[in-house]
């Protein structure tokens, strides 16, 4: 099937794209406004290329079925929006405490509830890290336009199958919904990450074994490794505990497999940052329009500079504060009442300014709107 | 809006036991609800309509309606509404 | 049920919403709006108070209905109407509690509490607008899709089986049970009326067209089109007890499934409990 | 809004903004899909294209927004629109008020009556699908020919090529006469 | 099905996890541990490889079952094994995937999974343990719980309807169901045997003794007890057609009560799209 | 029914005093350790005062029942632990959407997923602020002891019909399922709210009206008012919107209905606090710890004080600020990897040193661990 | 820990085929496993087990036993085998 | 760990816990809860009591743990244990090493029979309840007496109250005589 490499894709359409670069061949999902385009293309591709569509009865399911599929043996994703974002959240729990690798694309719309179907918003991002009960440690990566979205679907795979744990891709109303002229990616163009498989005899396999990293070598059905998969707080065999010292070792396995490699996880594109004393961070279709806006301000002659949150979570403050060294004020511009506002807030020293710049009222920010606010603090 | 235009019938009798000639149309036609589905015009089983340009409804045989309600039950925007019953 | 005076035309602009933009949300010859006339004119035929009933609904395009009538509406998360309705009926025993839902509300996400609803016998009257397909977010498959039908995300045919949503209601254990379609409005209406005034739980299953998406992507035509298909497929259950099986294939048998009417209501045998224990 | 920064360099206005509008059935959004392919095909360009959506996903939407740039596209929604074809009245009404002061305007001279300026493009593109391309269906590619012809968008070829390449199999000459008829048609009037 | 060596008395050993510690969480008694003989027994009879077995379970005592065993084990959310399960066995059609699920998991919050299973009619072995009531969290009631009987959510006695398990799958499309006791071990095996080699959605209901809640709240005695009542009230399929339905009242009828081996299989449809499209 | 105003109750009793005492007439539920003891209770109390209960088919419906039971007109109220309260997340949001009282009670266990059942935690904390999708604000109680279980409930429900709102109390297994001895409260001893009713002809009712204080009067069914309410973002008359104006007019009455009563809905013990250079803030089962470990301290002669948190949502930042404005060093207690730890941070000035005391082992913190902390920090 | 332990019995000779004078006893009981739940002693159709002090099974008529399986296969936890079959 | 504070004041040892251990089915909570309310009544003291659960709530809970005091108790959980029962063998050995230097270990002296201490008092709770008091059920009581003639924490007649308000209809006494059974066979050991 030879097709041209550019095309005219929607945001979704980038998203299946890159999640079948990057290797995933099992989709389980339930539609829902405005993601929808993602089960229908899966519904279409997959069995093109003897991967497997499977429209589930709600979002439970589909975030179950593509756990069961996963610790079977493949690369598996859901897309979803908030209602079903949140009905996922238990069972994302599930792969968190199971250290399961998969993907779970949020096209984010309005909120709260029913909300607003077909209208952008970026208020889940909160919910990203803090949705389920208990503690553990979250990846969610957020592209900004279509073209971008083909390798943050891919890099959203490979940390899933990285780090065996669950990675939330954030899109929104206008980038799934929007077209533009995407370059599809050649075979080798992008690394793809393949699970680390176990070495040891089966005899001898600690199914969520301390290595070194923290993340254990997973083996597929049927690979001759049977162990047990528990959603109770386990000690390295897979079998449930109630002791003290183990529960931590767990806990702390979850949290710090990500931690501990931040920086690998962490991805921001900082624009004229080198001698900012202002700056916007955003993420998403927003850092479009910062992006311009930090652009003219630089014509107009002012030190603006913009950073773009590639990776949302895990939050890396360092870095952030690092990029803002010679801000005195820092215009945070997102699609909801103040989400990431407070980890930038965290991140910076008391003397710099924290500008929110939001709407939550179902349209994007504008470019106007944001030199407007420029005009204000330079 | 209403739709109070009389459009001759043309051809046989109609077999209704009202007489409209006297009075109002058979049925008002809430224009501005019509979406112009067609279903009025195609279940009528004496063809009293025809559609206008936009494919709304007209009373083009009037004197055909036997008030026989399949029209206005079946629209599904509560459109049509009899003057007679 | 109050003796009423014979019914007119115009009755169910009595019950649309005041305040509301007419006309509604759905496309043109959606047969939403169908039912939405027969249940109106069923309720006025019962003569019931408008402050007596309350409408749930999910999310659909189905479920749209209750905010055009002027009932207490309540129109909740997808799938979660029954449990919705189940707290308003249990916690106002006295009213009328009617929830209105889609093929993919009720019995997609929603299975479950129809299940339970049918299991509990509570006196909630479910109208489920079966039009084989989601509406609302443009043309996927439902549990009642037909196998090798297509739908934007059975687009080689449906590969699944569908649910026959009576035959799991009696299985579940509803005690009243009827088929009706859009085109057989007298017996629609009826059906309604029935289903409200039966104590325990009832469902109507409404065969119903979405021409824009099942319609067109299964080359079954307009409103009209489908109006005129679930005609010729219809079958009473009178006429289908002497039907073969095979004769029975692709038909639509409509008309009352299954009816018991000893079977005790939940809020009433609450009641009683309460009665007993009430210090 | 006249500040430090807008004040000295305002907002570049390199950028075309198209937007097709119609009712539902009209085929707006292929039509604007086509017509981003073709324009991000012939090169040179970047094209975002958007569209609106009734509640949820359903209902066919009636509208859709192209923006064209040779730069970088930032903002991907039209602000200010350079043309608006219209296909009915309504969508006219809507959306007439976007239009910039001097944009393009092209309607349905067939089922747009009203029509608030005299600098327009009128081309009854229904009545010329019904009557002359052979189905009512052409209607929104008569369109696409019409905006080829009386913009340098896109050269007729490449839209043609990505009018068949979207286009289902069998209708290969019904629309490429659609486009010739729209293209002509619009060619006479071009001022 | 491979010819197997007369079988031991000590096969279960070579199929329980090692470097498990046994026994069970259990009770003493509990009718759980005689349905994990029972499978293990059926599995070593027909011959599976372990590495092909994937056992998925939810929450409850009866889902603990799969730790104990040496198979791929997946021990999920509450109610949502089901769920999990389809993904297993879409994802690896060639084994043979087996649910073990509780009353309350099953019916109760699985509801939904549960009736979807049974629709798709996927290759699933789902092997209910019903036991009347919620065993894990200390005696609650559960859609099976019979009308009148007491839980410590039904102090009052039941006022809920309950679910037949085997008819709601039957209703929602299921292609094999039978029912079992755990004191007809040799039925119990046998039904368990055909449920997997049954090529499509299989249910076996085991009827089975909580007798530390149900038992103790409904005064059914200890375990022995319970396996006594069973004995007494069960009658099977053959003697139950010649039964009218008042003498078959608290009766629990066992053995095959539906098996339609025409139906075709999930996976096998999907695979014949996959094979249609593949590029 | 004559019974001793003291008995011995454990938490999950003293919940359900409460509730009765606030008025709660309908209780729906699926069982869950540690918190099935209030549902069970509930079973067997509500209809001897002509309450209701009824045990749900899962958490889902559970959450669903109460909404439409107080849309209906009662006092509603269920109770979860960790994986229910994220299956709830749902619906919950469709209460904030819709303004609908309503408690939900968390007694927490261990997480993530199914965890820790009989193990107590307090790592749903960020969840009761951040668990459903989209914008909205968030109360939560949380009370410390069985003894203050029943004013501290009694309180969620005045909150949740005061500000027309889902409310989260949040218990923990310590407090849930220890025995202590309890004096019920007579009738009269604390104030209780009733939703506030409409006075308007029904012709003229505008059901989410904007009052001053952003709560719009809520008929009960059958009073005469029929109105729409709907998950889907509205206007004042209950009816869907896309306009930007009315959308962001929601968010803004959702967020500040809450925000502009902050100190009406806060509520802390501040406990040798006046001079405190070294402070604990600690909420829940811990607040017993650190209130002995301050005495202690004191006792020793350091100027050691103690805060607890009643409410942890809203999370009132000044108030912190204002209580530890002497202290050099602030210790945050949790039984947690650390989740209120980021709220202090925000709170206090950054020359504040701020000493997370997390445990997350399934055990309670000691009085020794905690002086074990002060020793190094005094 | 096995119960080794021949119990005498005290009656009537047992109906089984197996002669169990020679070998070990007819089963093997894990005593670590068993948790006394007397399903094995009940359900015994020859009354080969007595419970011991803590309630679980002693072979006290092993002759009796017919190596029927029906003690073994009731076993929720999986503590007896037969030494015969 | 004896720094700055703990070094001046220690953690103060106004506190009595008990813990009362055996196996599921010997109404260990029972007995815990009745001796916390007789100690509640009583007045003066705070008491807080315990258990510990199976995996979720299933399976009778074996262990039972109360705290005494006449202040305040700010931590809800025993420590170092006062007075440890043990009805089993099992019990004991697992809760031995945390009963406190010189605290009180009573144990089934039926049941028990390996003891690590000769400070003990062993009362045979179980064969009395069979042989004394008329069913098995009552050896908890029986405990509870013996362990009101032990210490001084509750009065007999309050104890006596609380046990017959839980304890079922029809059961009273054989409850009261299974306290006096304890509480005299108790006393007769008593050191
Ligand atoms: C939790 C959740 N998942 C998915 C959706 C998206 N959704 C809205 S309506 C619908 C299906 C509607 O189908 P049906 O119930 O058959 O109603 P119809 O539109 O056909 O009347 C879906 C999947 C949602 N709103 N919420
Ligand atoms: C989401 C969720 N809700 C509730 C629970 C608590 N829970 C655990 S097991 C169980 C019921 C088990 O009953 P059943 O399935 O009949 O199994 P049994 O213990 O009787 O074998 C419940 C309610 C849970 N673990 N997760
Ligand atoms: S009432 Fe009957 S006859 Fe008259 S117009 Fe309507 S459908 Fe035709
Ligand atoms: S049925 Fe109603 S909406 Fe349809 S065309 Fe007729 S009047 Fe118009
Ligand atoms: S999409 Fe289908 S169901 Fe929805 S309104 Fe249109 S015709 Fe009706
Ligand atoms: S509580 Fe009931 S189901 Fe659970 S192990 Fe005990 S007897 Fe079995
Ligand atoms: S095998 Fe049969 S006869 Fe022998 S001990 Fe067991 S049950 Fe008794
Ligand atoms: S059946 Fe098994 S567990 Fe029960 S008493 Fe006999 S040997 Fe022990
Ligand atoms: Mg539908
Ligand atoms: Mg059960």
């Amino acid at each position: 099937m030879d097709r041209p490499t550019k095309r005219l894709l929607q945001g979704n359409g980038a998203c299946v794209e890159g999640a079948i670069y990057a290797g995933m061949r099992f989709y389980a999902g339930y539609p829902i406004t405005p993601s929808t385009e993602i089960a229908e293309l899966c519904a279409r591709q997959l069995p093109r290329i003897g991967g497997r569509f499977i429209q589930m009865e709600d979002e439970i399911a589909s975030m179950a079925a593509i756990v069961g599929a996963s610790v079977s043996g493949l690369k598996t994703m859901t897309a979803t929006s908030g209602p079903g974002y949140s009905l996922m959240q238990e069972n994302i729990g599930y792969a968190y405490m199971t250290e399961t690798p998969c993907v779970i694309v949020n096209v984010q719309r309005g909120g709260p509830s029913t909300g607003l179907p077909t209208k952008v918003s970026q208020s889940d991002t909160m919910q990203a890290r803090w949705g389920t009960h208990g503690d553990y440690n979250a990846i969610a990566v957020a592209p900004s336009s279509v073209g971008d979205t083909v390798p943050e679907t891919i890099r959203a795979f490979n940390l899933a199958e990285r780090f065996r744990t669950p990675v939330t891709l954030l899109l929104d109303e206008v980038i799934g919904h929007m077209r533009e002229m995407v370059t599809l990616p050649q075979p080798g163009e992008y690394e793809v990450f393949n699970r680390v498989k176990p070495t040891a005899r089966p005899e001898d396999f600690v199914p969520f074994e301390l290595t070194p990293n923290l993340v254990s070598p997973m083996p597929a059905y049927r690979e001759g490794y049977r162990y047990n998969v528990t959603g109770l707080t386990h000690d390295p065999m897979g079998f449930a505990t109630n002791r003290a010292d183990e529960i931590a070792v767990k806990l702390d396995k979850l949290t710090n497999k990500i931690d501990n490699f931040k920086e690998e996880i962490f991805k921001s594109r900082a624009e004229m940052m080198d001698d900012a004393e202002v700056a916007f961070v955003s993420y998403g279709s927003v850092s479009r329009a910062t992006l311009q806006a930090a652009s003219l301000a630089r014509q107009a002659g002012f030190k603006v500079g913009s950073i773009q949150l590639y990776t949302i979570w895990p939050f890396d403050y360092d870095t952030i504060r690092k990029l803002c060294s010679r801000c005195r004020c820092v215009i945070v511009a997102e699609l909801n009442m103040g989400q990431i506002v407070h980890e930038v807030e965290k991140a910076l020293p008391e003397n710099v300014e924290i500008q929110p710049m939001l709407r939550y009222d179902g349209e994007i920010i504008t470019p106007e709107q944001l030199l407007a606010r420029l005009e204000e603090v330079i | 809006m209403t739709d109070t235009d009389r459009v001759d019938a043309s051809g046989a009798r109609p077999k209704s036991k009202y007489d409209y000639s006297q009075g109002p149309p058979p049925l008002n036609i809430n224009l501005s609800w019509c979406k112009a589905c067609n279903l009025c015009i195609a279940l009528c089983p004496q063809q009293v309509f025809e559609p206008d340009r936009d494919g709304k409804p007209v009373q083009a045989r009037p004197d055909n309606c036997t008030q026989c309600t399949i029209c206005w039950v079946h629209c599904p925007d509560f459109a049509i509404t009899s003057n007679y019953k | 049920m109050a003796t009423v005076e014979k019914q007119k035309s115009d009755v169910m602009l009595n019950y649309l919403r005041p305040r509301k933009k007419f006309p509604s949300v759905w496309c043109p010859g959606c047969g939403n709006g169908i039912v939405m006339g027969a249940f109106i004119r069923a309720v006025d035929k019962l003569g019931y108070s408008k402050d007596d009933i309350a409408m749930v609904s999910g999310i659909g395009c189905t479920s749209r209905m209750p905010v055009y009538m002027d009932f207490n509406s309540l129109h909740t998360t997808h799938g979660r109407a029954l449990a919705f309705a189940t707290g308003v009926k249990f916690a106002q025993p006295d009213m009328k509690v009617v929830v209105i839902t889609g093929d993919g509300d009720a019995l997609a996400i929603g299975g479950n509490h129809f299940i339970h609803a049918c299991r509990r016998n509570i006196d909630i009257t479910t109208i489920l607008i079966n039009n084989y397909i989601y509406g609302m977010t443009g043309g996927q498959g439902s549990p009642t899709t037909p196998g090798g039908s297509y739908s934007t995300t059975t687009p080689y045919g449906n590969v699944e089986k569908h649910f026959e949503p009576c035959h799991l209601a009696i299985g579940a254990g509803a005690s009243f049970v009827g088929r009706a379609t859009v085109y057989h409005y007298p017996q629609l209406e009826k059906m309604i009326m029935q289903a409200l005034e039966h104590k325990g739980f009832s469902l109507v299953e409404v065969i119903s067209n979405c021409h824009t998406y099942f319609g067109r992507l299964n080359r079954q035509g307009d409103a009209t089109a489908m109006l005129r298909f679930f005609k010729e497929r219809s079958v009473t259950t009178a006429r289908a007890k002497n039907m073969t099986a095979e004769e029975l294939e692709n038909k639509y048998v409509i008309g009352n499934l299954h009816e018991d009417n000893e079977k005790t209501e939940f809020c009433d045998e609450y009641q009683k409990v309460v009665d007993a224990h009430k210090a | 809004m006249a500040g430090k920064i807008i004040g000295k360099v305002g907002i570049p206005q390199d950028r075309f903004e198209i937007r097709l509008s119609g009712s539902g059935g009209q085929g707006m959004i292929f039509a604007s899909v086509v017509l981003c392919e073709a324009i991000g095909r012939a090169g040179g360009k970047n094209v975002v294209q958007s569209q609106s959506y009734g509640p949820e996903a359903r209902g066919g939407a009636s509208k859709a927004d192209i923006v064209v740039s040779t730069a970088e596209i930032y903002y991907p929604k039209a602000m200010k629109l350079d043309l608006l074809l219209a296909m009915t009245q309504e969508a006219l009404d809507k959306y007439y008020p976007d239009l910039k002061d001097g944009g393009m305007l092209i309607v349905d001279s067939g089922l747009v009556t009203e029509v608030p300026t005299e600098k327009y493009y009128g081309v009854p593109f229904t009545r010329l699908a019904r009557e002359e391309a052979g189905h009512i269906m052409v209607a929104n590619v008569i369109a696409l020919g019409a905006i080829c012809a009386l913009t340098d968008i896109v050269p007729l070829d490449i839209l043609t090529d990505a009018v068949l390449a979207r286009a289902p199999k069998g209708t290969e000459d019904r629309n490429k006469k659609a486009l010739e008829i729209g293209y002509n048609e619009a060619l006479k009037q071009k001022k």
